[in-house]
């Protein structure tokens, strides 16, 4: 201890004897001697940094419900069919299937001659290991909910399967594809836990290390099934501070990064290394009317309301004009989706709504999202924009957590307490970006319909088209339902993201899909 | 007369301070001899402190020396530079202060505080000036004083604490040693054994000491010559039997008439009325005058200079300098 | 100096300057904290007339994120709005909630303080006990802690603030109350028979006064920082209200695009609680309380 | 002394009892539903409820804190909600990246708060001593995510000097350190001026000065040996400033550390994280001022354990 602190003296003795002898010099000396150590190590693999917004929840492919872990896992899991960027689907680790005429029993043909990384096969028994593994009630995984209507499956052969559900679920194909496959083998020898972070899958890349809160590395699949990426590593980074995300962007230490914020788009433009990336999405952004409550309980109201936002300003003060206008109640990248006449921006129609309402004066109201910046830039505009008419809307942003709670613990809609809310929604298949939220059985606290939307016919059209195998006949019906949905106004239409990602000019086959996962497959870079 | 070792001609200090600034020491001179003891008395404020820092040039930042030489053995201490003055201090001239439980560090052992001066200026290294410490340590009077070395200041009692002070002011053999109160903080019973201690060392090393304190007890008992000191100016200086005799200016006398007398009977004890004035609030004439019992009209316009009387006296009052002329 | 002014201690009767002019002279020495409180009083100008040259919810979406020009000196914010207007205008928001979040917590703290100085005892140990365990919550995390539970949102942030100020008054107060306890002239008016509540209010306070004032002022620039700071991680005041921590929170999204929006009302903030501090820096030099 | 802490180690044993009911209250007192949170938008109801009972959020409050403090006790700590891992394999990874964060934060403003806090009394009253401490006050000011924010902006991103966020190499800790550091080094350089007038006007200054020793000694070794004991009291006092901006200095920096952790747990509602998060600081809080006292009084002679 003694020596520690003699020690300690000598360093601030001659810190400060430099200083008295020589005032020159103070500081700058430490930045430089700092920067010498940080030589990188010599590596001869080439690799490429993915920095992205938020933490890798899990590695567990079966129990995620947060697009980044599935983007994650995707790199090194696979499932029976999945999406390609048009958001339809192709067959991956099977090569087709058969569906019976009552739409009950799904046949699955698995591709052969895949193995998974920890040289198992790929075979039918394996693809109903991991169905079995998610429908297990027991074990509540978060991929179960897409398997619900799954009574058994049945081996056929070596690489048949054959599911059967209990009722007829038209996008039975859209949940097959959310489950990815696991080794059967490596689940039985690290358990459901031991899983998380050891994971064995078919994809295109293999495991290498992942800190939890940190970044994620793995490593280039040499025998993969098919073409496969061109560099030797992938790195996952976490960066949540917008500015230090591009700043990666910008020294080279991110090779792409997801999202890159709107509001700085303006700020890279100069820069010939980086390249903005524009895609469409399926998220829709609007806000909840509570119709419940006496205000909104007009439909001339809640149409006035849409009247009265400027759908164009929105996107460009909200979005930093990275949005689209919604022409229905799902964005337009959503199968089935039909556009809607637009609710122009019209103060004269709005103020003439309300008055017909009985509110000529307008009414105060409050507004709920959690408390980020961009949620709170959205629920700003929104008062600003009803001010015109007369609604005074206060701004309540409220921690994530607290919000939910705030919105779920009412049991009847009398108890809700919620006017709007501004929040966004994202799904793969109508039904997704539907039932959730417009089926009168859906309200809180079983599922968001936090409109209190309840209109039987709609919850008639849902309902029928859920269950409807023929792509036509579902075609009409979503066709009604739209309009239906469109003219009740039970949203405030904001608008659905333009998807941004950046890259350096020297990266390759990084593509971010609608959903906003992160496909790297084809993954290559010049640098 | 014996030797002049340290000589003070014409010293003046100043402190500059939010009220401006303030002259503590005017025209002081003196000198202190070998093997002597010269005492420096006065109240509290009256510069005899500030004198004794003058001297080491050890005057706290606020402080300057404006005028004045201060010689030893005739090399003028104010005129050296910052290493030779040194290489004096702690070598040639010791000093030791008032309270000698604050004036020792205390996360220092004691020991390892002799030693320091030692090495500095005899150049001992570590082994000699251990040992050269202890022997100070015996010298003075402790016992065990291996175990001594290894304490802390605060483990030590008070006289221990001076005693030690003494020790470390004496190591490097000093021809001058400056003690400021050196006994004030202290019992009675330490106070004569302290003072004990000084003698001795007087006579063996043959020393000259500037003992400053406001304890004529003390003065009459340890020096030869006597300097008072009243405001920053010495008013009286005579040998000690003198003073004591004959006291010459008002305030001399005042100050021997206030030391309670052993056999007298003292149901009132005689005292100096009002205080020392601010330095900031000095009055015109003589600096006394306000308290002085026998002040003239003059006093309070022209301020008295330092007369000499029969030869080796010297005294600072209108009166005796009538007297004088009278005499003469 | 310093010998010699112990010594004048004991003769100070030729003159007693009149305390608020000593204080004064003393005060005026001190140029970094007589700045400093000239750049308060603006501030306090500021926040009561709140000369803003724009109304601060004027939105011009044409007109967003405009770089400072001679219409707009400090640029516009995301929705065109008039920075400089709502820095101005914030300075009203930011620091009443400073002040209240201070002076709540000055208050309680020092009732404690002052219980516990003065009572001593198991009250004494019981406050003091709490004090240590709002003080094993570090800093920081206790006000966020709070907030957590309470909510977000300005009245909550107040909250928040003050609680976790309370252990800093309470131990202040407590040890100059302990001192002044100590002083003879309370035990000498303690034996005349006078009340406790007197004593407290008369003899007891009016001593802790310096020690309390000197914190309180530092406590202001703690309470900004951390207002800003729980803003910063999304726990604070509403965006609607041009509060300089929120503007900043909001401004950081326009790093490199409009760095106007993250600068001045960090500038704001870092001024405003440099003035706090060099004047609480003043204070103490000036009152001389017994801080620990 | 051994006594002494030993006395103070027992002593912890309550404090952190109720330190793990504050926590404890704490978690369930914030609103939101884990199970909720958990599942996502998308769960279904059922999913929920099997998730809360598994959770064991359905049991009374006693029964949690029993099952909480039985866990603690057992070694049993959970598995965080989030994730499903043990919360120890979160909790372990994000130690090292505070830990260097903390340590090159305390070290450099403590030499750094030192040297100038001894060059500003030394220099009492001269222009030096002025710009130093309005620097350090400067110091204090600065709200820390923003000066963060700023250097990164001016050293990673415009010179190119170190990599703007992560913890990749050593040199990725220099400005998040800068930044945690910048107030406590101002908070060190102006406590060790103030201690070191006072000190600088004590006796045995003035008597190590009267014994010929240089300016250069009297100040390193005689001065600021006495100012370390008051120092390293507030040094001690700074942790918990350290571990608070850490919180904000690893948002900024992106450092996958114990402070961001806590924050992203708490907006998770991840309770088993953010339980063991949190006993986890106010535990090393308190061990840290345990130290500080045994330093102290190894610094300070005068001090004796009773």
């Amino acid at each position: 201890m003694k020596k520690l602190i003699a020690l300690f003296i000598v360093i601030v003795m001659s810190v400060t004897f430099v200083a008295c002898s020589n005032n020159t010099e103070e500081a700058g000396n430490k930045a430089t001697d700092e920067t010498a150590t940080n030589t990188p190590v010599e590596n001869e693999d080439v690799n490429m940094t993915i920095a992205v917004n938020a933490e890798i929840i899990s590695l567990d492919p079966h129990d995620i419900s947060d697009t980044l872990s599935g983007s994650a896992t995707s790199t090194m899991y696979e499932s029976l069919y999945d999406y390609k960027l048009d958001m339809s689907l192709e067959p991956v680790l099977a090569t087709g299937y058969d569906v019976s005429e009552d739409g009950l029993e799904y046949t699955f043909y698995i591709r052969e001659g895949v193995t998974f990384h920890d040289g198992t096969p790929l075979n039918a028994e394996a693809v109903k290991y991991n169905f079995d593994r998610v429908s297990n009630k027991e074990k509540n995984l978060k991929r179960r909910r897409n398997l619900l209507h799954v009574v058994s499956t049945e081996v056929i052969d070596e690489y048949t399967l054959l599911v059967k559900l209990d009722a007829p679920f038209a996008p039975m194909l859209n949940r097959i594809a959310s489950i990815k496959i696991i080794s059967p083998a490596a689940l039985e020898k690290y358990g459901d836990k031991g899983i998380i972070t050891n994971p064995v899958g078919t994809g295109p890349y293999v495991f290498e290390e992942w800190t939890p809160g940190d970044k994620m590395v793995v490593r280039t699949n040499e025998n993969y099934w098919r073409e496969g990426p061109k560099i030797d590593t992938l790195t996952f980074k976490p960066v949540t501070e917008n500015g230090a995300r591009i700043a990666m962007l910008q020294t080279g230490d991110a090779d792409f990064i997801y999202p890159m914020p709107t509001e700085q788009v303006k700020a890279v433009e100069g820069d010939k290394n980086i390249e903005v990336i524009e895609g469409p999405s399926t998220i829709a952004r609007f806000t909840f009317l509570n119709m419940s409550k006496e205000i909104f309980s007009d439909v001339r109201v809640r149409q006035a309301i849409n009247y009265a936002i400027d759908k164009k300003a929105y996107a460009k003060v909200v979005k930093s004009g990275y949005a689209v206008p919604l022409t229905s109640h799902v964005p337009s990248t959503i199968t089935y989706h039909v556009a809607q006449p637009e609710y122009e921006y019209n103060l004269e129609k709005a103020k003439k709504l309300m008055a017909e309402a009985g509110y000529p004066n307008g009414f105060k109201t409050h507004i709920w999202a959690p408390n980020d910046t961009e949620n709170m830039k959205g629920m700003q505009f929104i008062s600003q924009q009803l001010s015109k008419i007369g609604i005074e809307v206060e701004v309540v942003p409220m921690e994530e957590g607290t919000l939910s709670d705030s919105i779920y613990k009412a049991k009847t809609p009398e108890e809700s307490t919620v006017n709007m809310w501004y929040v966004s929604w994202s799904a793969f298949d109508f039904d997704g970006a539907t039932a959730k939220l417009f089926h009168s059985a859906n309200i809180p606290p079983t599922a968001p319909n936090v409109s209190y939307y309840m209109n039987p016919k709609a919850d008639e059209l849902i309902e029928a088209g859920a269950i409807e195998v023929d792509p036509e006949k579902r075609a009409k019906i979503y066709a009604e339902l739209q309009e239906i949905i469109w003219n009740d106004a039970p949203w405030i239409f904001l608008g659905s993201d333009v998807l941004l990602s950046a890259k350096r000019s020297t990266t390759e086959g990084i593509f971010v899909d609608p959903s906003g996962g992160i496909i790297a497959t084809q993954a290559a870079t010049s640098k | 007369m014996s030797e002049k070792l340290l000589e003070v001609k014409n010293l003046r200090t100043e402190f500059h301070t939010d009220k401006g600034k303030l002259v503590a020491v005017n025209d002081v001179s003196f000198y202190v001899g070998k093997e002597e003891i010269v005492g420096l008395v006065g109240e509290s404020g009256s510069g005899k402190s500030v004198t004794s820092l003058s001297v080491l040039r050890l005057l706290p930042e606020q402080g300057n020396i404006s005028a004045g030489e201060v010689l030893l053995e005739g090399k003028d201490l104010l005129k050296m530079n910052k290493k030779d003055i040194r290489n004096i201090r702690g070598g040639d001239i010791a000093m030791i202060f008032q309270d000698p439980m604050s004036s020792l560090n205390p996360v220092l052992r004691v020991g390892e505080q002799i030693m320091e001066c030692t090495k500095l200026h005899l150049k001992y290294n570590n082994s000699q000036a251990r040992k050269h410490a202890i022997d100070m340590i015996k010298r003075v009077g402790i016992p065990v004083p291996e175990d001594v070395m290894n304490r802390y200041p605060h483990q030590l009692s008070g006289g221990m604490s001076q005693r030690i002070m003494i020790a470390m002011a004496m190591s490097c053999n000093p021809k001058v040693l400056i003690a400021d109160e050196p006994t004030t903080a202290l019992d009675v019973t330490i106070q004569a054994q302290v003072m004990e201690l000084m003698l001795e060392l007087k006579e063996k090393n043959k020393i000259g000491i500037l003992l400053i304190t406001h304890d004529l007890g003390v003065v009459a008992e340890m020096c030869n010559r006597v300097m008072v000191m009243y405001c920053g100016r010495i008013v009286e200086m005579a040998d000690v039997f003198s003073l004591f005799k004959n006291p010459l200016h008002p305030y001399t006398k005042g100050l021997i008439a206030s030391v309670p007398k052993i056999g007298k009977n003292a149901d009132v004890l005689p005292y100096i009325a009002g205080r020392v004035p601010d330095l900031s609030q000095m009055p015109k004439g003589c600096k006394f005058a306000p308290r002085c019992s026998e002040a003239m009209e003059k006093c309070y316009k022209e301020e008295p200079k330092l007369t000499n009387i029969d030869g080796n006296r010297q005294c600072r009052c209108h009166l005796i300098r009538e007297r004088s002329e009278i005499n003469e | 100096m310093e010998e010699v002014k112990m010594q004048e201690a004991k003769y100070e009767d030729f003159k007693i300057e009149n305390p608020m002019k000593e204080f004064a002279r003393k005060f005026l020495k001190k140029k970094s904290a007589v700045v400093s409180l000239g750049f308060i009083f603006f501030l306090v100008i500021l926040a009561i007339f709140q000369p803003a040259p724009y109304d601060i919810d004027e939105t011009d979406y044409d007109n967003i994120l405009s770089e400072p020009n001679s219409e707009h000196l400090f640029g516009t914010d995301e929705y065109g709005r008039d920075v400089l207007s709502r820095i101005i205008t914030g300075t009203r928001l930011s620091l009443s909630v400073a002040v209240t979040a201070v002076t709540i917590g000055a208050f309680l703290g020092s009732i404690l303080g002052i219980i516990a100085g003065y009572y001593g005892g198991l009250l004494e140990s019981l406050i003091m006990r709490f004090c240590d365990i709002l003080f094993s919550f570090p800093g920081l995390l206790l006000a966020i802690g709070i907030v957590a539970i309470i909510g977000p949102g300005l009245t909550n942030v107040v909250i928040a603030i003050s609680i976790y100020g309370i252990p800093t008054f309470t131990r202040v107060i407590r040890s100059s109350t302990l001192s002044i306890k100590e002083l003879l002239y309370i035990e000498a008016s303690r034996s005349i028979g006078v009340s406790d509540t007197r004593l407290l209010v008369k003899h007891i306070f009016p001593g802790t006064l310096p020690a309390l004032i000197v914190t309180y002022t530092m406590r202001m620039g703690t309470a900004i920082i951390s207002a800003a700071s729980l803003s910063f991680l999304g726990f604070g005041a509403s965006p609607t209200n041009p509060d300089w921590g929120a503007m900043l929170s909001t401004g950081r999204d326009y790093i490199g695009v409009a760095p106007h929006m993250l600068l001045y009302p960090g500038l704001m903030i870092f001024f405003t609680v440099l003035a706090f501090n060099l004047l609480g820096d003043g204070l103490r030099d000036t009152l001389d309380p017994k801080l620990d | 002394m051994k006594q002494y802490v030993l006395k103070r180690l027992l002593n912890i044993i309550p404090i952190m009892i109720v330190v793990s009911i504050i926590i404890f209250m704490f978690i369930h007192l914030i609103p939101g539903d884990p199970a909720r949170i958990i599942a996502g938008q998308k769960a279904t109801l059922e999913e929920i409820e099997i998730m809360r009972e598994q959770l064991g959020l359905n049991d009374p409050y006693i029964v949690q804190y029993k099952n909480f403090m039985l866990g603690i006790l057992t070694g049993d700590w959970g598995n965080s909600l989030k994730t499903g891992l043990p919360v120890w394999e979160v909790i372990i990874p994000r130690m090292k990246p505070t830990l260097i964060l903390a340590i090159f934060s305390i070290v450099w403003s403590v030499i750094a708060g030192i040297s100038i806090g001894v060059i500003s009394a030394i220099n009492r009253g001269k222009l030096i001593d002025y710009i130093v401490m309005v620097g350090a006050s400067s110091g204090i000011s600065l709200p820390l995510f923003w000066l963060g924010l700023m250097l990164m902006q001016i050293f990673s991103v415009k010179l190119g000097w170190f990599p703007t966020t992560g913890i990749d190499s050593l040199s990725s800790y220099v400005l998040p350190s800068i930044t945690l550091g910048a107030g406590i080094t101002a908070m060190i350089a102006r406590y060790t001026r103030s201690s070191m007038i006072e000190i600088l006007k004590e006796n045995y200054i003035r008597t190590s000065r009267a014994k010929g020793l240089s300016e250069f000694i009297v100040i390193n070794k005689h001065a600021l040996r006495n100012s370390l004991v008051d120092v390293i009291t507030i040094v001690g006092l700074q942790f918990g400033f350290l571990l608070a901006g850490s919180v904000l200095v690893e948002t900024v920096f992106a450092i996958p550390g114990l402070g961001r952790l806590l924050i992203d747990s708490i907006l998770f509602r991840d309770y088993t994280v953010v339980q063991t998060v949190l006993l986890i600081f106010t535990f090393q809080f308190i061990i840290i001022n345990l130290i500080v006292d045994v330093l102290y009084g190894v610094a300070n002679p005068k001090i004796r354990y009773q």
